[in-house]
């Protein structure tokens, strides 16, 4: 044993497992690249995107027009901000099913103090702090409790759309002068092109996520909840307040995107935005981030609106599908997709 | 006592207990640790060591007593609270995050930031550095789930050492390590030591625990034995504490094993690999096992040996090559296969490969029998009860509860199950990837004379353990692989520690060829088999034997 | 007596149990003729008979969901299927020469279970082998599903004419609702079949550790299969039960949101979502005080904007009821019971 | 809406040319795919291209269409709102754009009127009145007092509002009648099962179900006749509708009256349009015609009922 201790030196061979060449063929860097759990399904989605704008464009007339593409923003910018929100959630392996009625909530809560004479600039950080509030509660009732999120959420998700009801049954106008310039102005791009503030406010957003989740201590330790919460609290990071904090995000990112779906229908109505969750959920997925945890990005996330969007905007192009083959039709898309996605990054082990 | 003793002690804890519900896993334990010490913390499995360990950095609250760091009372609500006062810890089970990169594992928590972002190349620069001074040659930013259970236990102590720690606990660091890393392990500990830093390196191999430690604790079924100085203690003396009564199993099985070299033809190969191999993960490679025979891998971490047992046991499909059994060439597709093969292969990774957690011991040990089934035809419930409890006593399974959940018993004892589950199907390839990680070691000396006896009974085994001497007390031939490849496979006779470290060593210092008999390197096949004496009894052996256990009583 | 007391408090069935019996209360402060049960033309009537009725989707649903989220899965499709089975035997019923004949009706209930079960191992398909996350892959059923459910009818809603149809969802034999019949034999079949066999220890193996099991030789992909391919079998005999009540497919509504009771019936009975052991007898409390809840809404008059609300309430004091902070709080109060009792708590 | 509008300023236009683009609340209902059907099938006898699109009950999914209905360059875009309020924005964008809009069957709450140039549809609160009179017709000599229960459709749908509304506002007039229990039946046949189950235990003495739509009704045939009561002469019902299986049972003898709201919008839709095109001014409120059915109307009406 002890001859061991002055043994020559000898570095081990515990690298790339794949014995990389210095300068690895192309061909073998994009498979590594697809094949990473990491980048590999949020490239193949930004891949598929491009391929589907494409083909959109050589199908339909009118389709391929940077206008087409900005209306993706303009028509989602709500959705960017609750996919980021989930993207939190879904990064340290939780779920978050109240997204949906806490945006119709605050809807029903911008839309009536409205209307009662409050100032937007009251109703905004008011509606942001009550979602807020929600997400702290709900992110309580999931750590302290160990309430499961599914459940906790769904909770919450009953609730916010209960309290809808209890605001007002029917929908409400919003008439207020700041709110409606803000619905209709457009910020022209040049070139005919423009977008709305709702899109620059998710963009901000979406900057703000990318830097928290890549460049803070809070933004590693959500990605570390997600490799494994055990290990991280083994660690001694503070699992217990980021996991709360990511559901007050989420909430916050909520109103949030409940403020901007005002901008865009100018009204709170209770039963609006049903089933929202599953969108952004679904866009978190296709954006390459796993459900179960520790791998994704904000950014793919967008890139899963994004896909959503024009799914959608392929399908009122198309203009001849019926109800339920307009519902086939997405479903099957969205089974293009995964699976393509799937097969695509698969290649590993 | 020393001149340690003269200083204060730098943690103390008195009259420590707690209760799981059903076991009392600590009963009143005193501790204490000295500045500038190793300390190790002894006993069986179950006994305690994790438990006591968890209780002063606060992952478990404590039913009763005082916990002191450095003169003050504390109370840790958490590992946070805990490292945030000095005291840095590396778990039993591994416990970091496969998501995230090498340096990520190794800078959590204390990433360097510049303007309020995280510096990401400062922090590259700094893990490299402290992966260097493990001596181990990492790319910072590979993912650290693409890495073998012992580089991941060197991260863990790689991020463990960087804090500028009091207190370092290290519950069994090296279970998965070679003697080199072992050999870097210490170096490093031993200056941290000179730097005035507690450790506390709980250990079931002696030999480490002597050559590094200073004092040490023992404890046993959750109550305090006592505390010795290591160079007062005699080894002997050592284990009847932990156990509580005398052991000579070991020597008696050296010597059985050194006299009793199995004898093999070709018409007792069992299994034959030839030109066996997977891309990217082990080269091809020859490999017969004949019945009854114990073929041991060596080989450095990253040799390849996981990756050999596992084509072997079907968990990985294989490439290239092809696998006879009994003489019939068969493609293992998966475990299941391998398994109606009667080829059982135990994990390395017993946490995430191995137990169920969530099921009870009885659920676990039946669980690949009843697989090789099928679900319809259950195994009576009479049966299940009567092999699991053959086995709780068999394996010395503590607490002998077989509704006990394996997620709530100790790493050996929830090794000891995982044991019982392959022995309970019967197999005739028993392959045991480091099944003595973190075995206490009377559970050791039984584990092996229960391999013994097994092989005498004509299963054959593959035994791959970190442990060189294990690999050579234990097996009649030995494999061994470097860089994925089989470079030499040998007769275990005459062979010695040295001799083979530096067969496993070799292409560093070409001039330090093993001297042993039979130890000169071959190039890759294997000895031809033809060579071997031929032994009637081997191939007379019941192919089925009914009592796989062999009963080690 | 206080160790059976201690013992039960202890269980994990309790606090469902106790809601259970707080809903009954609600009911029959609200409605004194609660718990009568009367024999009406040879027909069980009354407010419990009607829970237990119009329970029976909803159970059948929590069954097969049950199995599904052992595995670590979940299955959003199961109101769609249940839509699909319902449009299939309608119109096959329509279609049919003969509507009231139980033959005609034998095929039509045939057929829709038939397609259920490819539906199911579409969606075993879809994680078994190609690994998609549960919740993805049954999301796309759900969505597709729908869709192909209001293809079968046009978006109609199909009424037919068939009394053994109708006596599915609305018959009763030896005086007994036939859709609690139905319900109770899928239970006992299920429960049967995965604890009489090694099925169950399976399903949770694989739910609580995929590797490990696989590496002992578990079939976890031919296990996801049966299990989605069980679920979506439940949820079909749930659609014809649902499409029998009203004796028409509407496809647009037969088992919509279903899915959200039937993870919360599993839930509240105590089978957590992360996989891994679970109990049928729970998923059984769990639909029946799922049901007692949508009932009492109606037989008390709660004003619908509060319904929501409510279920939220009682979701969550069930689960806040259910946590381990809130059992360890308890805890002292238990043992101090069981001390009284003379005889210490078993380990649990 | 306010001037009655006019169409493109380029003047008519060929009606093979003519494109329109169609944004539908969704298929939540057999009515509303009547409804679609029927504008499909008029379109298309009409000869002018429909650019059709499904918003699957979301008003976000509505919006999206329109505004990419914008983007095509479409000649006309007629729509069913999924809910009233909220539609300035996108309107003012269309209008920009100098698109005409036609709203069907929903109106939206916008106050300025010069965002649409017509809206066709049925009016919901006289549909409850008809239903009311009805109900005022048949009790005007009772002394005693008239047990009502009322089926509400989806909580806050406009339809379920001012049908409720305009029942209200006429049988106030006669004291005697008396709505005891309302609860939503969601305006699904299951829903109001479910609901007249529950009525039936907690009020044993109910004379007429008011359903806001046939479904609830059948579903409240379905519960009353499980109670062992007869439908239509124990207990009286008065739906909403008109659709086919509501007309049988009406014919049966099981709904004593219905009050028609027709889905059948296509032609009238296609008139507004190919006036527009013409150059011609349309009402800004267009009212379908509608009708109301007793047992024997029904069963005169019911060989040629088309959905
Ligand atoms: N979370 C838990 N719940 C219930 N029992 C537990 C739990 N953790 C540990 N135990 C029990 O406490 C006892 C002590 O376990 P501990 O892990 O401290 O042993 P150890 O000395 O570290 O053993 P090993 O050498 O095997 O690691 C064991 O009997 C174990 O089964
Ligand atoms: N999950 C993985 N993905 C990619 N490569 C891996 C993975 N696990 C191990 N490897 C690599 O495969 C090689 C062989 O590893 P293997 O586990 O077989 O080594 P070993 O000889 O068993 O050593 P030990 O178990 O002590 O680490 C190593 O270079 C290792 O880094
Ligand atoms: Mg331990
Ligand atoms: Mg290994």
């Amino acid at each position: 044993m002890t001859k061991l201790l002055d043994a020559p030196e000898r570095p081990l061979r515990t690298g790339d497992p794949n014995g990389t060449a210095p300068r690895a063929g192309l061909a073998r860097r994009i498979r590594n690249l697809l094949t990473s759990p990491k980048y590999g399904p949020v490239t193949v989605t930004a891949v598929l995107f491009v391929v589907i704008f494409i083909a959109g464009g050589l199908r339909y007339r009118g389709f391929f027009s940077g206008q087409v593409f900005l209306n993706l923003l303009v028509d989602n910018s709500y959705l960017i901000v609750l996919a980021v929100g989930m993207t939190f959630v879904i990064l340290t392996g939780g779920i978050d099913l109240s997204v949906g009625a806490v945006v119709a909530l605050s809807g029903m809560i911008a839309a009536s103090l409205l209307q009662t004479g409050w100032s937007p600039a009251a109703v905004i950080p008011l509606i942001l702090v009550l979602t807020s509030i929600l997400g702290l509660l709900v992110g309580l009732m999931i750590h302290v409790f160990k309430v499961q999120p599914f459940i906790a959420t769904l909770a919450a998700m009953f609730l916010a759309r209960g309290l809808c009801y209890v605001i007002s049954q029917s929908s409400i106008s919003i008439t207020d002068p700041t709110f409606v310039q803000l619905a209709v102005a457009r910020i022209p791009l040049g070139g005919n092109l423009s977008i709305t503030p709702s899109v620059i406010i998710a963009v901000v957003v979406v900057a703000i996520a990318v830097w928290v989740l890549h460049a803070t201590r809070f933004g590693r330790t959500v990605y570390a909840i997600g490799g494994g919460e055990q290990s991280g609290l083994l660690m001694g990071l503070p699992v217990a307040r980021t996991k709360v904090l990511v559901y007050v995000i989420s909430g916050f990112c909520s109103g949030m995107a409940g403020v901007l779906f005002t901008f865009y229908t100018l009204s709170g109505y209770p039963l609006t935005a049903i089933g929202t969750e599953l969108d952004a959920i679904a866009a978190v997925v296709i954006g390459g981030t796993l459900l179960t945890g520790g791998y994704g990005f904000v950014l793919g996330s967008v890139l899963g609106v994004l896909v959503l969007g024009v799914i959608q905007t392929i399908i009122t192009f198309e203009g001849t599908l019926s109800s339920w083959w307009t519902k086939i039709f997405i479903g099957a898309l969205l089974l293009v997709f995964i699976i393509l996605q799937k097969v695509l990054t698969s290649r590993r082990r | 006592m020393t001149q340690a003793s003269v200083a204060a002690p730098v943690i103390e804890m008195q009259g420590i207990s707690i209760t799981f519900p059903g076991v009392k896993a600590l009963d009143g334990v005193d501790f204490r640790m000295f500045p500038g010490e190793v300390h190790s913390l002894m006993g069986e499995n179950g006994a305690g060591k994790s438990t006591l360990i968890k209780a002063l950095t606060g992952v478990y609250g404590i039913d009763a007593g005082t916990i002191t760091l450095a003169g003050e009372q504390v109370s840790f609500s958490g590992p946070a609270q805990a490292q945030a006062s000095g005291i840095s810890t590396v778990y039993q089970e591994v416990n970091l995050l496969p998501n995230l990169s090498v340096a990520e594992n190794i800078m959590l928590g204390r990433e360097p930031r510049r303007f309020g972002s995280i510096d990401w190349r400062a922090m590259r620069r700094r893990a490299a550095a402290l992966l260097a001074g493990l001596n181990l040659d990492l790319d910072p930013n590979s993912l650290l789930g693409d890495h073998s259970l012992a580089v991941q236990q060197l991260v863990a102590i790689a991020r463990a050492i960087d804090v500028q720690a009091k207190v370092l606990i290290l519950d069994e660091p090296t279970s998965s390590l070679d003697a080199d890393e072992v050999a870097e392990l210490f170096r490093v500990i031993r200056s941290l030591k000179e730097q005035g830093v507690a450790i506390l390196f709980v250990s079931h191999f002696l030999d480490q625990v002597y050559e590094i430690c200073d004092r040490l604790t023992v404890l046993r079924n959750g109550s305090l034995v006592g505390e010795y100085l290591v160079e007062e203690l005699l080894r002997i003396d050592l284990v009847q504490k932990m156990i509580g009564k005398e052991l000579t199993t070991l020597d008696d099985l050296e010597q059985r094993a050194r006299s009793a070299v199995v004898d093999e033809s070709d018409a007792a190969i069992f299994v034959n690999a030839e030109g066996l191999g997977r891309r990217g993960a082990i080269n091809p490679a020859d490999l017969p096992i004949a019945a009854g025979e114990v073929v041991g891998l060596a080989g450095l971490l990253g040799s390849g040996r996981t990756e050999l047992a596992r084509l072997l046991g079907g968990i990985d499909r294989a490439d290239q090559g092809e696998l006879a059994i009994r003489g019939k060439v068969t493609k293992l597709r998966t475990p299941r296969q391998a398994i109606s093969n009667r080829i059982a292969y135990s994990s390395e990774n017993r946490r995430d490969e191995g137990v169920v957690g969530d099921l009870t011991v009885r659920d676990n040990i039946v669980l690949a029998l009843q697989a090789d089934r099928g679900w319809f035809r259950p195994i009576p419930a009479k049966r299940r009860d009567e092999l699991t409890q053959s086995y709780i006593q068999a394996l010395n399974i503590r607490p002998g509860n077989p509704d006990a959940l394996v997620r709530n018993l100790s790493g050996g004892n929830q090794q000891k199950v995982l044991l019982a589950r392959w022995l309970a199907i019967a197999p005739r390839l028993l392959i045991l990837d480091e099944p003595t990680r973190g075995i206490d070691i009377g559970a050791k000396a039984e584990i092996q004379k229960l391999v013994f006896n097994l092989a005498e009974n004509g299963m054959s085994v593959l035994f791959i353990s970190a442990e060189l001497e294990e690999v050579l007390r234990l097996s009649h031939r030995i494999v061994v692989l470097r860089d994925r490849h089989v470079v030499a496979d040998l007769e275990n006779d005459g062979l010695t520690v040295d001799s083979l470290l530096a067969l496993i060593a070799e292409g560093s210092s070409d001039d330090e060829v093993p001297d042993a008999a039979g130890g000169v390197p071959i190039a890759v096949p294997a000895v031809p088999s033809a060579d071997r004496p031929h032994d009637p009894a081997a191939s007379d052996a019941d192919p089925n034997p009914t009592d796989p256990t062999g009963d080690p009583r | 007596m206080s160790a059976l007391l201690a013992r039960l408090v202890a269980s994990r069935l309790f606090w469902p149990i106790v809601m259970l019996l707080v809903l009954f209360t609600i009911n029959l402060i609200a409605f004194p003729g609660f718990f009568a049960v009367t024999l009406r033309d040879g027909h069980l009537f009354g407010s419990l008979i009607d829970i237990l009725r119009n329970g029976a989707p909803t159970l059948i649903i929590a069954v097969g969901m049950t199995l599904v989220i052992a595995t670590r899965g979940i299955d959003l499709s199961v109101g769609a299927v249940a839509a699909i089975s319902g449009a299939v035997a309608c119109s096959i019923i329509l279609g049919s020469p003969e509507p009231a004949s139980p033959a005609t009706v034998a095929v039509a209930v045939t057929v829709a279970l038939i397609i259920s079960l490819v539906l199911g191992m579409w969606n075993g398909f879809l994680v078994a082998v190609l690994g998609i996350q549960p919740i993805i892959a049954t999301l796309i059923l759900m969505t597709a599903g729908r869709g192909v459910a209001m293809l079968i009818t046009e978006g109609q809603i199909i009424t037919v004419n068939s009394p053994p149809f109708k006596a599915l969802g609305s018959g009763f034999w030896f005086g007994i609702p036939i859709a609690v019949i139905i319900a109770a034999v899928v239970f006992g079949i299920a429960a049967l079949v995965t604890r009489r066999t090694a099925l169950g220890m399976f399903i949770e193996s694989v739910g609580i550790n995929p590797e490990a099991s696989r590496q002992a030789g578990v079939r976890a992909r031919g296990l996801l299969f049966v299990v989605y391919t069980f679920s979506a079998l439940c949820a079909a005999i749930a659609g014809l039960i649902l499409t029998a009540n009203t004796a028409a497919a509407d496809a647009n509504n037969t088992g919509l949101f279903i899915e959200l009771d039937a993870i919360l019936a599993v839930v509240i009975g105590g089978t957590s979502l992360a996989g891994g052991r679970y109990s049928l007898v729970g998923t059984l409390v769990g639909a029946l005080v799922i049901q007692t809840l949508v009932t009492t809404v109606y037989t008390v008059g709660i004003p619908p904007i509060a319904t929501m609300v409510f279920k939220a309430a009682v979701v969550t004091i069930v689960c806040l009821l259910q946590s381990p902070t809130t059992n360890e709080a308890l805890g002292d109060f238990r043992r101090r019971l069981a001390m009284r009792a003379g005889t210490g708590v078993a380990a649990s | 809406g306010g001037d009655g509008g006019t169409g493109a300023a380029e003047g008519p236009k060929a009606l093979d040319e003519l494109v329109v683009g169609f944004a539908q609340v969704g298929a939540e209902s057999g009515w509303r795919t009547a409804n679609t059907k029927d504008i499909q099938a008029s379109f298309e006898e009409a000869g002018i291209e429909l650019k059709f699109s499904d918003a699957q009950q979301k008003q976000e999914n509505q919006i999206k269409a329109i505004r990419s209905y914008i983007q095509q360059g479409v000649d006309y875009i007629a729509f069913s709102p999924v809910v009233e309020t909220g539609w300035d924005a996108v309107l003012n964008e269309a209008k920009a754009a100098g698109i005409p809009v036609v709203l069907t069957d929903r109106a939206v709450d916008s106050e300025d009127t010069s965002l649409y140039v017509s809206f066709l549809g049925s009016d919901f609160i006289e549909e409850g009145k008809k239903a009311g009179l009805w109900v005022l017709d048949q009790y005007k000599d009772s002394t005693e007092k008239v047990n009502i229960v009322q089926l509400e459709g989806t909580t806050g749908a406009a339809p379920a509002i001012d049908r409720a509304e305009g029942f209200a506002d006429v049988i106030r007039q006669n004291p005697n009648l008396e709505v005891v229990e309302s609860q939503t039946g969601d305006f699904t046949r299951a829903g109001g099962k479910q609901v007249m189950e529950a009525m039936l235990k907690s009020n044993p003495d109910i004379d007429l179900v008011y359903a806001h739509n046939d479904d609830m009704g059948l579903g409240a045939i379905e519960a009353i006749e499980a109670a062992g009561l007869v439908p239509g002469e124990d207990i009286k019902i008065v739906t909403v509708d008109a659709v086919k299986d509501g007309m049988q049972a009406l014919a049966d003898g099981k709904i004593n009256f219905i009050v028609e709201c027709s889905p059948l919008l296509g032609n009238q839709l296609v008139e507004i349009i190919t006036t527009l095109n013409d150059g011609g001014t349309v009402e800004p409120r267009i009212i379908t015609e509608e009708t109301t059915f007793d047992q024997e109307q029904a069963i005169e009406a019911l060989p040629d009922r088309q959905y």
